[in-house]
């Protein structure tokens, strides 16, 4: 097995995917003014959930709608519920961040990265691995619970106020609607919509992931050398040790439900993966004393690229191992 | 040409708490405000740039004109959503034209 | 033939496009945050237009110059013209609005839709109904001259003053320029122009009209969530019967200068669409004491949603039906 | 560092109007303007955003450095301009370096 | 409620320049600014637009808060960048909420 | 050799690559408000400058490192260096320019202008005439040596103090780093990465340039109409003659080296171009004394489109002669 990890991370890592990623990341830290413009990325970032969403849902029309959907969705909102709290004991042990902090940065931990996800799903279909389509709809159960869990362990400290208005704001989320609601309209449109958007929304797909992984990749950069100095040996520790945790409960639950080896592989990515978007927004909100700096440095600096790199092709290699998939 | 005393205020504040400044504003009586976008600024809490940001980040400056006998309530207003957060609030004595409208 | 017109309906109501702009609209009447950035969307108009511009006039080259299309031209700028009068009469009598408010919308009954109109192409696409390629010009005719009606129906209160340069503006418009820009490159390059770029402008055209139309219905619903209680029921009514009685118009102009099934289709469709472009910023600079609210919930809010939704089945079902087409 | 009296005005207008009034002030005698976009805002017509809006709709900010003594013609040219459509003025008192350009 | 006095300083300047603009603005013991967009523009150099514009073109407002006997500072700062430079820069008095930032 | 040119200059004339430029062209001297949002426009940048890089590389990965390579690059700086020097000298002797506004100037038409190379390789394929892969990397290399040799040019009359951290910027400009960056990864992936984003990258690669030239004719447009008057006959002379003058030193440089037909027309169109995005940013960092206005309408206004309409079927014409390629 530690033969095929390595074969699939070097074929991973020579993919136009992650080498991207990598132009970006150098080109931010070695302060090149090559920028993609907001609006741009917000337009990318759209592109792909509804794509993702949209093939999601078609996959679901074709394969018929299976008993382990709600399953699945359940154990989502279960490590979604659940992973903040380990990583907040284990920030409290690893690093000296304050009771504040760390219980931003667990609610992170406990939602998910979508562009990961995305990312893990071309991997794949690069290996000719299939998957549930509804993992789609997992992923959006699973942005949003986490961040509930991680009010509750800063209000343990008497400082999470709640904020009126907080709840709707996290569930009408730009992304958590558009995932749905694309998903939604590829389930309800099937084959036959697929078909008529297919052009659009599956062959150009690999292209634009590249886009926008550059992107993430300036963004992960700039971050990085601007907050250089924010993280201790400990939260960079964590930022890869907590993915590697959450991708062992993802793959127990996986299993306990029943997935197929792509399934298991993306329910351990979902797991694993640390949100940049949604939780960092809510995270303003309700818990401005959290400095941004750290968790987002965190997520999008060192888990991020982690799991794009290493992550991925670990937890493919053990779901294939442990489902005994191809 | 005839004008009448106002202030102008100016809220730099995170982009995910603009409802919530605005929201307030308006239940302290303002009577309108502008909305600008912010390509990047710097503070105690660092350097920070739009440039490929996803989601509602970064900033957005919030400019009010008011008469002077609302600014009291105006600030109170502002400081209850910015006191917590990151940002910055600066008044400015002005002239408007066509006081009746604020 | 309603059992056609149910059939179509149902069909369009289904399908990815018309789910796209539902999806937007819910978004935007819960107050999800979801947005396409101003940007994006200005950049998805400028390929719509490119794209049906761009294809009407290789249609043209394909086909041969029609004796028609001086003919349709004509009827179009006719019914531009002439429908504000019929639109004017109408709000009087149904609805409050002050004269200035009337003429105002009046003007925007007579100019038309585009995205209507591109989306009953694909309609007519879908059912494999063929129309003639130059109605995209008659759609680019038909933008200004209801304008000059309604500052004209204005103007009898004595307000409308007339501004410098502003016809020139009108005719300039940036998408009809665009429009009939694009109709003549794809005149001037044929077949030939339109297989160079056709994996742009063609395979994914239905894709990015559903990343359009997800917008569209975003900016309506927060329309009407922002406006409402602008229109009254009257005003409504109107939205929703003006556009029968433009189709009306429409058809039996389509058939006088003997168009084809899809032709007359949409023939009708454009005059019984309403602009919420063109004419709203003409508006702002010419008739500033109309109130935008009025117009632009009314055009974007009742009268575009009807049309993609009943609309255009109905006007596709009924010139099949009344020229025996398939 | 040696600064000159001038004034500093700001005109929040609809944009498909940037044009004449940029023109008018022009022709006013202004040698200068910058125009800064606006995202939204809110005032007697309702509120407004301008996410996803197509056409040259939304609303710009005109910011103008003028010589004190020009302040009347220019507010005369702008009013010519705003004053039928949606808009408002504020004029501050302000300092400039090299007083020569305005 | 307590506002404390300060400055306001605008830079408009060319984009390109933006880094060393701040750069000065920093080690002239500035503690924050903001960065506004800007559309468009009219001065001795000519007329010019943001729209369609590529490259790192156009110009940008610096926005800064500081303590007038902080302000002679700043501006011998700014005036080194800006000196050679297309742009303007003007100076407003203001007031501002929690001055211990500035 | 006429006539053949004279063909091609039609051929690409009627193009729809030249047709969308000379629309945007007319439709802003019309003073039309048809325009393309600035985040739009960098969006297309990034993805013509991504595609053309990967292209590139991935040629290289098929064809095997040419030993030609570095002697092509070698040719291209040495170009690069070189032609400020003769532009200067005839700006001085065709213009009444001063010392820094001829500088400025000359800068620019040693550096080069990507579409102008994007369009060229675009006529090449449609001629089927291969060109080498590297010439992307050829490109790159010369954007910024010529910047020093303007610089230097300026400094003889004692003003170009030098501007800490310029060269640094210049370097990491953001299409150079993003050229040789997408080159790199189009080489490393080679003929599998290129499969796996072609229908991004390859295929609407003529679409997407349509759109951004219809851009470019806008920006060219709005310039001369609002800098008229900047320019003297003798200056426009220049624009016309340099591009000329360019175009010989790299056929010469081009036959030294060896390359294809393909690549000597690539070589002859990156020395007539003249840059309008590195190095105008460049000069108002390192030489604001110099008239912004003079050197962006002489590159964008003047030379852009000479060598889009008129220079490159001349180019391509002289390299099948010379080479005696088909
Ligand atoms: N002195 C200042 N002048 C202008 N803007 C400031 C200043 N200080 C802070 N800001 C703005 O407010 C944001 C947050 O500031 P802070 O809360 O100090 O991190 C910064 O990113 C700037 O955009
Ligand atoms: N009091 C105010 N302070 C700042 N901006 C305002 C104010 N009132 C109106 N505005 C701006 O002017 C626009 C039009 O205002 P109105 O004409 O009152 O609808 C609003 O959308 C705001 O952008
Ligand atoms: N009087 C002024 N008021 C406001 N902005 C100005 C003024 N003069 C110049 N500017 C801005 O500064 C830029 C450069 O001015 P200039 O250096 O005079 O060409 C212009 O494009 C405007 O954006
Ligand atoms: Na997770
Ligand atoms: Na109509
Ligand atoms: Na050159």
């Amino acid at each position: 097995m530690v033969l095929d990890i390595l074969n699939l991370a070097a074929d991973n890592l020579l993919s136009p995917i992650i080498l991207c990623f990598v132009l970006g990341l150098a080109a931010a830290l070695a302060r090149s003014d090559l920028s993609v413009p907001e609006a741009a990325a917000k337009a990318l970032s759209i592109y792909l959930l509804f794509a993702i969403g949209f093939k999601g849902g078609a996959s679901v029309a074709a394969h018929g709608l299976d008993a382990r959907l709600l399953a699945s969705v359940g154990v989502g909102l279960v490590l979604s519920f659940g992973l903040p709290f380990v990583a907040f004991a284990l920030l409290r042990v690893m690093t000296g961040l304050s009771r504040i902090d760390a219980a931003a940065v667990a609610a992170h931990y406990g939602s998910i990265s979508i562009v990961t996800f995305v990312a893990a799903t071309s991997v794949l279909e690069g290996r000719a691995i299939s998957s549930e389509g509804y993992m789609v709809a997992v992923a959006a159960a699973m942005e949003a619970p986490a961040i509930l869990s991680g009010l509750w362990l800063a209000s343990r400290g008497g400082t999470g106020h709640s904020e009126p208005g907080l709840m709707r704001e996290i569930l009408l989320n730009g992304s958590i609607v558009l995932l749905l609601g694309s998903f939604a309209i590829g389930a309800i449109t099937g084959a036959e919509g697929l078909e008529r958007i297919s052009s659009f929304i599956v062959s150009p797909f690999q292209g634009v992931l590249c886009l926008f992984l550059l992107d993430m990749g300036l963004v992960a950069g700039r971050g990085l050398r601007e907050q250089r100095g924010v993280l201790g040996l400990g939260a960079v520790g964590f930022g890869v040790l907590m993915p590697l945790i959450g991708a062992t409960a993802g793959l127990g639950m996986g299993l306990l439900v029943g997935l197929s080896t792509g399934g298991v592989a993306l329910m351990m990515v979902l797991a694993a993966s640390a949100s940049y978007i949604a939780v960092p927004a809510a995270m303003r909100v309700a818990l401005p004393e959290a400095n941004p700096s750290v968790y987002l440095t965190l997520s999008l600096g060192v888990t991020f690229p982690f799991n794009l790199t290493l992550g991925i092709p670990i937890y493919v290699a053990v779901a294939q191992t442990v489902t005994g998939g191809s | 040409m005839q004008t009448h005393t106002a202030k102008r205020v100016e809220i730099v504040i995170e982009a995910p708490l603009e409802r919530r400044l605005t929201d307030a504003l308006v239940k302290a009586g303002v009577t309108g405000y502008t909305v600008l976008p912010v390509l990047g600024g710097s503070g105690r809490s660092g350097q920070w740039t739009r440039e490929g940001q996803v989601g509602r980040s970064g900033m957005v400056a919030v400019i009010c004109l008011i008469r002077p006998d609302r600014l009291d309530g105006l600030l109170e207003a502002a400081f209850g959503v910015v006191e917590r957060h990151i940002g910055v609030v600066s008044i400015t004595d002005c002239e408007v034209l066509r006081a009746e409208r604020f």
